[in-house]
């Protein structure tokens, strides 16, 4: 059987994972140096642009997920409604921690001016957020930043694919 | 003039001010700030009592734009202070308004997804290593999930309710009976909240003209009376 | 945003999709002619050769699988991750599946109160739990239970034979 190489090893490895996984686990699992790791990694996000896949990244961590121009197709198959069950208030807490996090409770209700307990709470229920460490503010409250889950939910593949943060001028 | 504010859920304070100002009605030093509490006020009723913590987030902002709007009345020109406060206040609208925008360009993303795969692959039992966990961890487990399920206990319920319309109208019977120390009034507030609502309700009648405040020099008590006394 | 090409759409739903399916239902989902999807996913096969995954088929049903020489590689990353300590969130998952299974995902995602198909597909993968089953609730929902494995490890015959649950603590 021949062999194959290191970028076909990692995307099989890749398939079979349940979760995201770091450059560091998928160079064990293929006995490869990081260096080539990354390098493989790199050569398996072109591949796969003119597929059905993508390789979606997060904070390190790769996981393969489906190119968000199928979107429609997979939607009929699943038989899914579109996204219309994001609030305005949901999505502007989703903006703020995805343009300003990793951020406390209290710097997100700072910016929105109201308390935020039980949005943060559905927020977290349905994994779009995610606790991230915490504060060295006195106290030390919790940190949150958004997932794997949020890039999905808006079609993104990495944060570089978030739209830059529009600029809007107040005019008072 | 009476501006009517559409309200969402868990929309805050700053979502409607962020409104009136981008519509060129007003700038901050011109806020009836009587106004939008009894607006928003009318909305918190129609939420219901679910909502304690908008109605003092709310009026936190509004003893700030009083607090700005008492530095403009002041008769001296403009202070550092208040070209301050009203500089910090325009670029907190500024960032809240760009991640509005942020958020409109997320919700028009909506049709796009990603999905991972959902099926699982699993080697052969014989194949795989054992779990290294005792029958004890997983009843301990068990039981803190179990916990996590109480009802949490109700903390911070507010005691009593206070409308800006009770307050108004507690003030004016102090009136009818004659001048009185404005901190008795509100050495007679339960709260923080309710002394921020009656001092919102005393400059209202102020501005209807049904009262006015005298003070002797700097630092002295403050004295309200009925207008014309 | 480009078009994807049929076959790319073929993928992607072959990806996300939890049994093998046939040319019917991938026509339906793509809106293709059973004739295209057909010659759709001769062209897959072909793109697949050199990658990590292939297009496996059997009595006329289509799915995702890894390339064959990709096995020691996925059988060494599975055994280490079956051998991996669980995670506090994991053996909470396994003990709610064990005191109170069979059950849906979303019965024990209303005990833990987050998004749980991560941990599940965790915990099957480790071959700790499997699915007995499907509900009889609207959409018919999988239903997941204690492995055989688990109750053999534990020499234990039944799930009655779990040690019982000590009183929760009532706080005043």
């Amino acid at each position: 059987m021949p062999e194959l190489d290191l970028t076909a090893r990692l995307q099989a490895v890749l398939f079979v994972a349940t979760e995201p996984l770091s450059t560091e686990r998928l160079a064990e699992a293929t006995g490869a140096s990081a260096k080539d790791t990354l390098a493989a990694l790199a050569q398996l996000e072109v591949q796969l642009a003119s597929t059905g896949l993508r390789l979606g990244e997060l904070d390190g961590k790769y996981r393969l997920i489906t190119a968000p121009e199928a979107a429609d197709t997979i939607r009929r198959f699943l038989r899914e409604e579109a996204n219309s069950d994001l609030s305005r208030p949901a999505l502007e807490t989703l903006a703020i921690v995805a343009y300003r996090g990793p951020l406390t409770k209290s710097a997100i209700e700072a910016v929105r001016g109201v308390a935020s307990d039980t949005m943060l709470r559905n927020l977290l229920s349905r994994g779009l957020i995610t606790e991230v460490g915490k504060s060295s503010e006195p106290g030390r409250p919790v940190l949150y930043s958004i997932s794997q889950t949020f890039l999905q939910h808006f079609g993104l593949t990495s944060l570089r694919d978030l739209p830059p943060i529009p600029e809007v001028a107040t005019e008072a | 003039m009476t501006h009517t504010v559409a309200v969402g859920e868990f929309e805050g304070p700053l979502g409607i001010l962020l409104d009136l100002v981008e519509r060129g009605r007003l700038e901050v030093t011109a806020i009836s700030v009587a106004e939008i509490t009894e607006n928003y006020l009318g909305r918190i009723k129609q939420l219901g009592p679910s909502s304690p913590e908008a109605l003092s987030e709310f009026l936190q902002l509004g003893a700030r734009l009083l607090y700005i709007k008492s530095l403009a009345l002041l008769p001296q020109p403009a202070s550092e202070e208040q070209t301050e406060e009203l500089r910090q206040l325009n670029l907190e609208l500024e960032e809240y308004s760009r991640l509005q925008a942020a958020a409109r360009e997320l919700a028009r993303r909506g049709s796009l997804r990603s999905w991972h795969r959902t099926a699982t692959d699993t080697l052969p039992p014989q194949e795989l290593p054992l779990p290294k966990i005792e029958l004890s961890q997983l009843a301990e487990a068990f039981t803190r999930a179990l916990k996590r399920l109480e009802p949490e206990r109700s903390v911070g319920v507010i005691q009593h309710h206070v409308s800006l319309e009770t307050v108004s109208h507690r003030i004016r019977e102090h009136l009818g009976r004659g001048s009185f120390d404005l901190q008795s009034l509100l050495d007679n507030c339960h709260d923080r909240l309710e002394a921020i609502v009656t001092f919102l309700a005393l400059l209202e009648l102020i501005r209807e003209g049904a009262a006015q405040v005298t003070q002797a020099n700097q630092f002295a008590p403050i004295n309200v009376e009925p207008a014309g006394a």
